[in-house]
């Protein structure tokens, strides 16, 4: 642990390559391992399908830690949105183009609102969304009690079963969003000055750049990300109930902190989220493929958490006992 | 015309400004002078929209301005280079320095023109860095050229620069200063806050002198003032510069601290120094020289990878600061006092305290009742001006915080302690006195290794001193403290050296 | 010195109907409860009782149960029925009750071990539940076969009984039926078991014939999951949720194991009432089976009948053989 | 999240003299207030909150609990680093306290030793983690919660036939039902405060203490405030980790205890719904998730806020939707009035 600026700087790419090596490897392995089950059609279908919610949420949360803020709302915005589209698809009667967009817009509503909420009332946004996080739970229940809604829209299921090049087509639609993220945090003005704001707001503020729009600008675009998960699980899902988005809390910040993203705010990468999305979907499957009991294979997560932290460590040791 | 008329600000506990005025013309580098926590950060940073004014005007050409934010002051066209460094690690260095106005396309960010924005600032200072390179990379010195160059940026007609060459040696002090003279002969006006007496005569015309938040002098000709004089006014009564009592060094003792042929991981070869108790060597450099690197690797934060180091005639493998303060009573005051040095986020007390609470303890548990007697004797001794000694040590002006760096290692009372640029941003009088001070402590049989890029400083306070230049020690000299004959003999000692193969390495290559 | 009890010892019995408020509280938010709303609201009519009301707040947590159980006592609740979260905690909530003079019934599950600290346990014998469904599934494959067992929690003692019932079946195929897999915890929410049943359809559809589901989330996941799959798999889901029963018609689901809780909730609000007005128990802590039912294509328009016969038959019994009135 | 705080303050103000913030405007002080107003509230809407037995005395051991809880995960916010672990930590604990018991027949103090031992380790093994491969404690811990989640059930499985123990200590009865009004000397019976009160408040003095006057504990927050700073003065930086996660382990294990008394059993949910919360009380509290500062008191008013207001809700009887909808509300309007307050004060204060 040494105190230099240059060697903090030098590692700040190496999680992401750490993860690169692990997922390939896990990959391998674990295709090895079924005797290439896990290449067959259905399967590798069903692994990407279902990585696609955990990556965009994963994004979701990590476009507020970029401003080092948290929130603890995805999870339940995600169940929410998605009831609310089955909702209008359902009980309402509308075309399901105008549910996603429906939302999308809920998500993009309550995202800012959490925002909104932050700047004026200037208390932590963990609280804020925390609080938020329960009446957005209220709200989802309130919408269909705890039945479950099906069979709306076919041509929405029917897409969200669409796979394009064996691809799923939602799992394209995540990697798309990645992409967009990406592009925004890297290129683009505003996605700067969020980057900016996070890394020093007190600098930040210096250099003429409101922090208050950034936050604002953060929370909007991740409730809008959860938007997208929403209607990636109303459309790949079939059926959708109360409890929608009540196992994506943890997740959402495993994914972009293993990724290599700071609490602290200041810096994103969406390689790494994504990665480790990648990862945790892969211990999943290889639950399924063998049969584990789910506890061990909770034991397994940590354990593999734990030796990528380790290997990555060790690399580093090495790296700097080269020069 | 930018005027300043009676501006009052006050923080909790604080009245920073008091009814400070400050008229500033164009064509013309106007000094603003005080001690340690005058008030002159706080007058810049209410004339750049930072704070807002407790009362009091700002008029540009008699209209009233008022600032909703630092991009108010932008758009007025006022520039400035801050006391603190304030860069966003994350961020390249041409990023940094167009931050204010990022350059976009359609909400694109255009890189092309950010680098050629960033290369054409840094061209006027005449520093040679990669504008991808991050800026997390700098040392404190580069950091603070961005800074500058960042200001340059926006041409303001206005620049204001508060303490720009804090951290700068000469070389580049000079270079910034041709650049401040060229943009007074174009019509802009520009502000200098700098402790620096020397430099101030140098560039500027005018002068306003800030005492307890007042300007006791206002936009005054400098020509036809002296150097004493101003002191006297920022001091507030006459201030006779002391003469430093000077004992000899028992040349028979065995150095408290030796380094033999020592190398490191960062590329420091062949590095021989010795400093015996009651000895002051200074270590002289340019900046990059690598002379803060090596002190760390005394320390255990840089490896060693040959050599020896010895403390008092013993061998020492020092593994990090704790073992160097417990086992070798050994301390480093740090350059870098906000990331390094201080506790921002906690009172002046325990940033003081922190070193000895070892040393307080009774069964594990700190006294308050001694913690803040210690803490009393060294705001005291040093002259630290806070409201209460519990106040926040971010919230202390720039020269007061570097105090409170110094003290927590004084407090430590160590047999041999490493100071690296103490006396950044401290002001004349406070200067005087703690040169005093370290002579004393030298005189107490203290062995001090003396980082700095003061040269007048250094051949005021070193014995002998040991000059650096790209990871080597060039030359050594006993100082017989003619500043004239030292400084030519050093400046010689660096350019006389052929172009060495050892530069510095970055980590990652 | 210690102080007795005994200022908690207030009488139980001998109060009047229109004195006995019964709440009926589920372990937390879940379809196979909602029967228990318009119950209460049915028996606090016909028994005339003070009051009856349903809360489901305590969100599937011990603590915040006994929580929402001791708000209840406060509002003046006298009677409960009450499904507890943790099975093998439940019990010193019961006692906590009893204590302070209230009837108690364990309704919809018992707690965990052989002792039942409430008056009595009125609920679905979990594994004998489990058991049927696998019978139906058993036949449903043809008596020969794979099958797979999706369930919830591990650590609750009703998926212990779950797992239980399922092998007993299975064991009396002699072999000629096999559990392949048994997939717990996927009931907290439908997405996991949405995943869960993606990926072991993708892992092992093709050795797999028959699936048992003894929870809500999971039956919902397999049937869309079989659905979208087009996989000849047979699936035996659990209770009567719109869209199990639209599986059943439709033909993606084969039959489903169906619970009674309307009849739980009537049956023990009228158990409740009569020992609040002085019955006692014959036999302390008894254990009562509530019914299953296993529903197909067959009966799905006509299963409501049985379900009420059996309720009925419930009251009768507790009326002749498991109370005793003065 | 503001970089600066801005003051304003009239131009007539006198000449700088040390002033302080009026009393009310201190934010401990504003979460009494608010919590006397939200009792005055629900008391007026249900009398029955007032209700000693069925509300006040259990209110009580509830707050204890969480209040612990809140400690566990401020031991570590001191540092700016997370526990997520908590839970588990505590769930393992006090499966070490159900074993030991059940297995060796200790009694409760014994029982408890070994638990609160092993929370520490537990603990300590998460801080070495941690402070050995510098990588963030949010990851550490969580693949820790991961892996204790699963050491828990196949635990359970093979030292019990279920997933809690059939027996525990005497002793933890009184301490999940007595209150000392239970216990009298001649006539006269203490109040009716639940016999676990006095182990949470013991265990907020200890640590108050802690970091309040001990050394280590002072170490610690300077960590926590700037560690290469804390590291260069001479500061042993990794050991303050280990001991701050240690002592979180420590604490998580006595919540896993008084849970367990409260709740009647070592069991395998033990700790389950501790994560939230306990983030909850110390945050509401004002201790900031940054480091370098902590707040017991504040901890403690925060517990007591958030379970008064999910008592109160409970009283008035909300259906599950209303219900987590007021709770959200509640818990926003009662903040923003308190951020308005502390506006305010600083208004009125600059100009005392
Ligand atoms: N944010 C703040 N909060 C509280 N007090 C402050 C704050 N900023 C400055 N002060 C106080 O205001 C006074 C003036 O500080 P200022 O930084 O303007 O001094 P200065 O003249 O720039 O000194 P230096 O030469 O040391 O940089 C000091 O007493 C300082 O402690
Ligand atoms: N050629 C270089 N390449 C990369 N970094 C350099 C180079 N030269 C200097 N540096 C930076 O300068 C620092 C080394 O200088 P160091 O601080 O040890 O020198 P110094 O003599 O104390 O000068 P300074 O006044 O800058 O502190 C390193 O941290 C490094 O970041
Ligand atoms: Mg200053
Ligand atoms: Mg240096």
């Amino acid at each position: 642990m040494t105190l230099t600026a240059t060697s903090l700087s030098a590692t700040s790419r190496k999680p992401e390559l750490t993860l690169a090596v692990i997922a390939v490897v896990g990959f391998v392995a674990l295709a090895i391992a079924t005797g290439g089950n896990l290449l067959s059609a259905g399967t590798l279908e069903a692994f990407f399908r279902f990585l696609a919610v955990p990556i965009v949420i994963g994004l979701s949360q990590m476009v507020v830690l970029a401003v080092g803020q948290m929130n603890l709302s995805v999870g339940a915005l995600t169940g929410f949105c998605a009831m609310a589209a089955a909702w209008l698809m359902l009980e309402a009667g509308l075309p399901a183009p105008i549910a996603v967009l429906a939302a999308l817009a809920l998500g993009l509503a309550v995202g800012l609102a959490n925002g909104i909420l932050v700047v004026l009332t200037r208390i932590n946004g963990f609280i804020v969304t925390l609080a938020t996080m329960t009446i957005i739970q209220g709200l989802r229940y309130g919408v269909n009690g705890p039945d479950t809604f099906q069979g709306y829209s076919e041509g929405l299921r029917a897409f969200g079963r669409a796979s394009i090049l064996g691809l799923p087509a939602v799992f394209l639609v995540a990697i798309a969003v990645a992409v967009l993220v990406g592009l925004y945090f890297s290129r683009t003005v505003s996605g700067r000055k969020l980057l900016a704001s996070g890394g020093s707001p007190f600098a930040a503020r210096l250099s003429g750049i409101s922090n208050d729009r950034s936050l604002i600008t953060a929370h909007g675009l991740s409730g809008l990300l959860a938007g997208v998960a929403a209607v990636i699980t109303v459309a790949a899902s079939g059926s959708v109930n109360a409890t929608i988005g009540d196992d994506l809390l943890l997740p959402s910040f495993a994914a972009p902190i293993i990724g290599g993203v700071a609490l602290t705010g200041g810096m994103v990468s969406v390689t790494g989220t994504v990665l480790a999305a990648f990862l945790v979907r892969l211990v999943d499957v290889m639950q399924a493929q063998f049969g584990i009991n789910p506890r061990w294979v909770d034991l397994i997560i940590g354990a593999v958490v734990l030796g990528a932290v380790l290997l990555g460590t060790v690399r580093q040791k090495l790296q700097k006992g080269s020069t | 015309m930018l005027v300043a008329e009676k501006l009052v600000k006050t923080f909790p506990g604080v009245r920073a400004l008091d009814g400070a005025n400050l008229t500033l013309r164009p064509g013309s580098v106007h000094a603003l002078l005080g001690e340690n926590g005058a008030g002159k950060s706080t007058l810049v940073k209410l004339l750049t929209g930072v704070y807002r004014p407790d009362g009091g005007r700002i008029l540009s050409d008699g209209a009233e301005l008022q600032f909703g934010g630092p991009l108010d002051a932008q758009k007025a066209g006022i520039g400035v280079v801050h006391q603190e460094r304030n860069l966003i690690p994350a961020f390249s260095v041409g990023e940094n320095i167009v931050l204010h106005h990022l350059p976009g396309r359609a909400g694109w960010l255009d890189k092309q023109r950010m680098r050629a924005e960033a290369r054409r600032c840094l061209e006027l200072l005449e520093v040679d860095l990669d504008p991808d390179m991050p800026v997390s990379r700098l040392s404190v010195a580069q950091g603070q050229l961005v800074e500058i160059a960042k200001a340059l940026s926006l041409d303001s007609k206005v620049l204001l620069l508060d303490e720009p060459t804090a951290s700068l040696t000469g070389d580049e002090a000079d270079r910034l200063y041709s650049v401040v003279r060229r943009l007074r002969d174009s019509g802009h006006a520009v502000v200098l806050v700098s402790h620096k007496l020397e430099e101030v005569f140098a560039v500027a015309d005018t002068v306003t002198v800030l005492r307890d938040g007042r300007s006791v002098a206002e936009a005054e000709p400098l020509e036809g003032h002296t150097q004493s004089q101003i002191v006297d006014l920022m001091v507030g009564r006459a201030f006779a510069s002391i003469e430093l009592a000077r004992h000899p060094v028992d040349a028979s003792q065995t150095p408290a601290l030796r380094l033999s042929d020592v190398a490191t991981g960062l590329g420091h070869q062949d590095i021989n120094l010795s400093v015996r108790p009651g000895e002051i060597l200074g270590l002289y450099g340019l900046v990059g020289a690598g002379r803060s690197e090596l002190a760390k690797a005394v320390l255990g934060l840089e490896r060693i990878t040959a050599g020896t180091v010895e403390i008092h005639g013993k061998p020492a493998r020092i593994r990090n600061v704790g073992e160097a303060l417990r086992r070798y009573r050994l301390g480093y005051v740090t350059e870098d006092r906000k990331d390094e040095g201080l506790f921002l986020e906690q009172p002046v007390t325990r940033n003081i305290a922190v070193t000895v609470w070892r040393r307080l303890a009774k069964a594990g548990f700190v006294p308050d009742r001694r913690e803040r007697a210690l803490a009393a004797t060294y705001v005291e001794r040093l002259g630290i001006r806070v409201s209460t000694p519990q106040q926040l040590a971010g919230q202390l002006s720039g020269g007061n915080q570097q105090k409170v760096s110094l003290a927590k290692w004084l407090a430590a009372e160590c047999d041999v302690l490493i100071v690296d640029e103490p006396t950044v941003g401290i002001d004349v009088r406070t200067k005087a006195a703690f040169h005093e001070l370290i002579a004393g402590l030298a005189a107490e049989g203290l062995a001090l290794l003396l980082i700095s890029s003061d040269l007048p400083e250094t051949v005021v306070l070193a014995d002998r001193i040991a000059v650096m230049s790209e990871l080597r020690i060039v030359g050594e000299l006993d100082n017989d403290h003619d500043y004239q004959r030292m400084s030519q003999q050093i400046i010689r000692l660096i350019h006389a050296e052929p172009s060495n193969p050892g530069t510095l390495r970055p980590t990652e290559s | 010195t210690k102080k007795s009890d005994n200022e908690t010892a207030a009488a139980s019995s001998g109060k009047a109907a229109d004195q006995v408020k019964v709440a009926l509280v589920p372990g937390g938010a879940h379809p196979y409860f909602q029967p228990w709303k318009t119950a209460a609201t049915e028996a606090k009519t016909e028994l005339k009782l003070g009051d009856a009301t349903f809360n489901e707040t305590s969100g599937w947590d011990q603590t915040k149960q006994n929580d929402v159980i001791k708000s209840l006592a406060a509002q003046g609740y006298n009677a409960f029925g009450i499904f507890g979260v943790a099975p093998e905690n439940i019990n010193s909530t019961f006692e906590d009750l009893k204590r302070q003079g209230f009837a108690v019934g364990s309704l919809a599950s018992c707690p965990a071990g052989d002792v039942n600290k409430a008056d009595f346990c009125l609920s679905t014998d979990t594994g004998e539940a489990a058991y049927k469904a696998t019978k139906a599934a058993i036949e449903a494959i043809g008596g020969k076969g794979n099958l797979v067992h999706l369930t919830g929690n591990k650590v609750d003692s009703n998926t212990q009984r779950r797992i239980a019932g399922v092998d007993k079946a299975v064991g009396e195929t002699a072999g000629q039926v096999k559990v392949i897999q048994v997939v717990t915890d996927i009931d907290t929410d439908l997405q996991t078991a949405q995943k869960a049943v993606a990926d072991l359809l993708a892992a092992k559809g093709t050795q797999v014939n028959g699936i048992v589901t003894t929870a809500y989330n999971p039956a919902v996941a397999a049937a869309e999951g079989i659905r979208q799959s087009k996989l000849p798999i047979k699936l035996i889901a659990i209770d009567d949720d719109k869209t199990i029963l639209d599986g059943i018609k439709d033909g993606s689901v084969s039959g489903t194991v169906l619970q009674n809780p309307a009849g739980q909730a009537l049956v023990g609000s009228y158990a409740l009432l009569k020992l609040s007005e002085g019955c006692t128990m014959a036999k302390p802590g008894v254990v009562v089976d509530s019914g299953s039912f296993i529903v197909t294509k067959a009966n799905v328009d006509t299963y409501e009948t049985d379900r009420k016969a059996k309720t009925d038959e419930l009251r009768t019994a507790f009326d002749g053989q498991y109370l005793t009135c003065k | 999240m503001t970089a600066q705080v801005e003051s304003p303050a009239p131009p007539d103000a006198p000449p700088a003299k040390p002033r302080r913030l009026p009393l009310w405007a201190n934010p401990r002080i504003g979460l009494v207030v608010l919590l006397v107003l939200l009792v005055a509230l629900f008391t007026t809407l249900r009398p029955a909150f007032l209700d000693t037995r069925l509300t006040l005395t259990p209110l009580q051991s509830d707050i204890s609990v969480y209040l612990v809880v809140g400690l566990a995960q401020l031991s570590v916010l001191s540092l700016g680093h997370m526990n997520l672990a908590v839970g588990r930590m505590a769930a393992t604990s006090a499966f070490a306290m159900g074993l030991v018991h059940d297995k060796l027949g200790a009694g409760l103090i014994v029982s408890l030793a070994a638990g609160l031992l092993v929370g520490a380790l537990l603990g300590a093994l998460a801080g070495l983690i941690i402070s050995r491969t510098g990588v963030n404690s949010f990851v550490v811990t969580l693949a820790m919660d991961f892996a204790l989640v699963g050491l828990i059930t196949i635990l359970y499985a093979s030292a019990t036939d279920g997933v809690a123990f059939p027996t525990m200590p005497s002793g933890m009865e009184a301490l999940r039902f007595d209150t000392f009004a239970d216990y009298c000397m001649g006539d006269v019976c203490g109040p009716r405060i639940p016999l676990v009160v006095p182990i949470a408040i013991a265990a907020a003095l200890l640590v108050g203490l802690f970091f309040r006057w001990s050394r280590v504990g002072r170490e610690v927050l300077m960590t926590g405030s700037n560690m290469r700073a804390a590291e260069l003065s001479g500061i042993p930086t990794r050991y303050r980790i280990v001991q701050a996660h240690a002592l979180s382990g420590l604490i998580a294990a006595l919540a896993g205890f008084l849970l367990a008394a409260n709740n009647g059993a070592f069991s395998a949910s033990i700790g389950d719904s501790f994560l939230l919360p306990s983030f909850l009380a110390p945050v509401l509290g004002g201790t900031l998730l940054v480091g370098g500062a902590v707040s017991v008191l504040g901890t403690a008013l925060g517990a007591a806020l958030t379970q008064v207001i999910y008592k109160g809700l409970n009283l008035l009887q909300f259906q599950l939707d209303q219900l987590q909808l007021y709770i959200g509300l509640v818990l926003l309007a009662a903040l923003s009035l308190d951020r308005f307050r502390h506006v305010l004060a600083e208004r009125r204060g600059a100009k005392l």
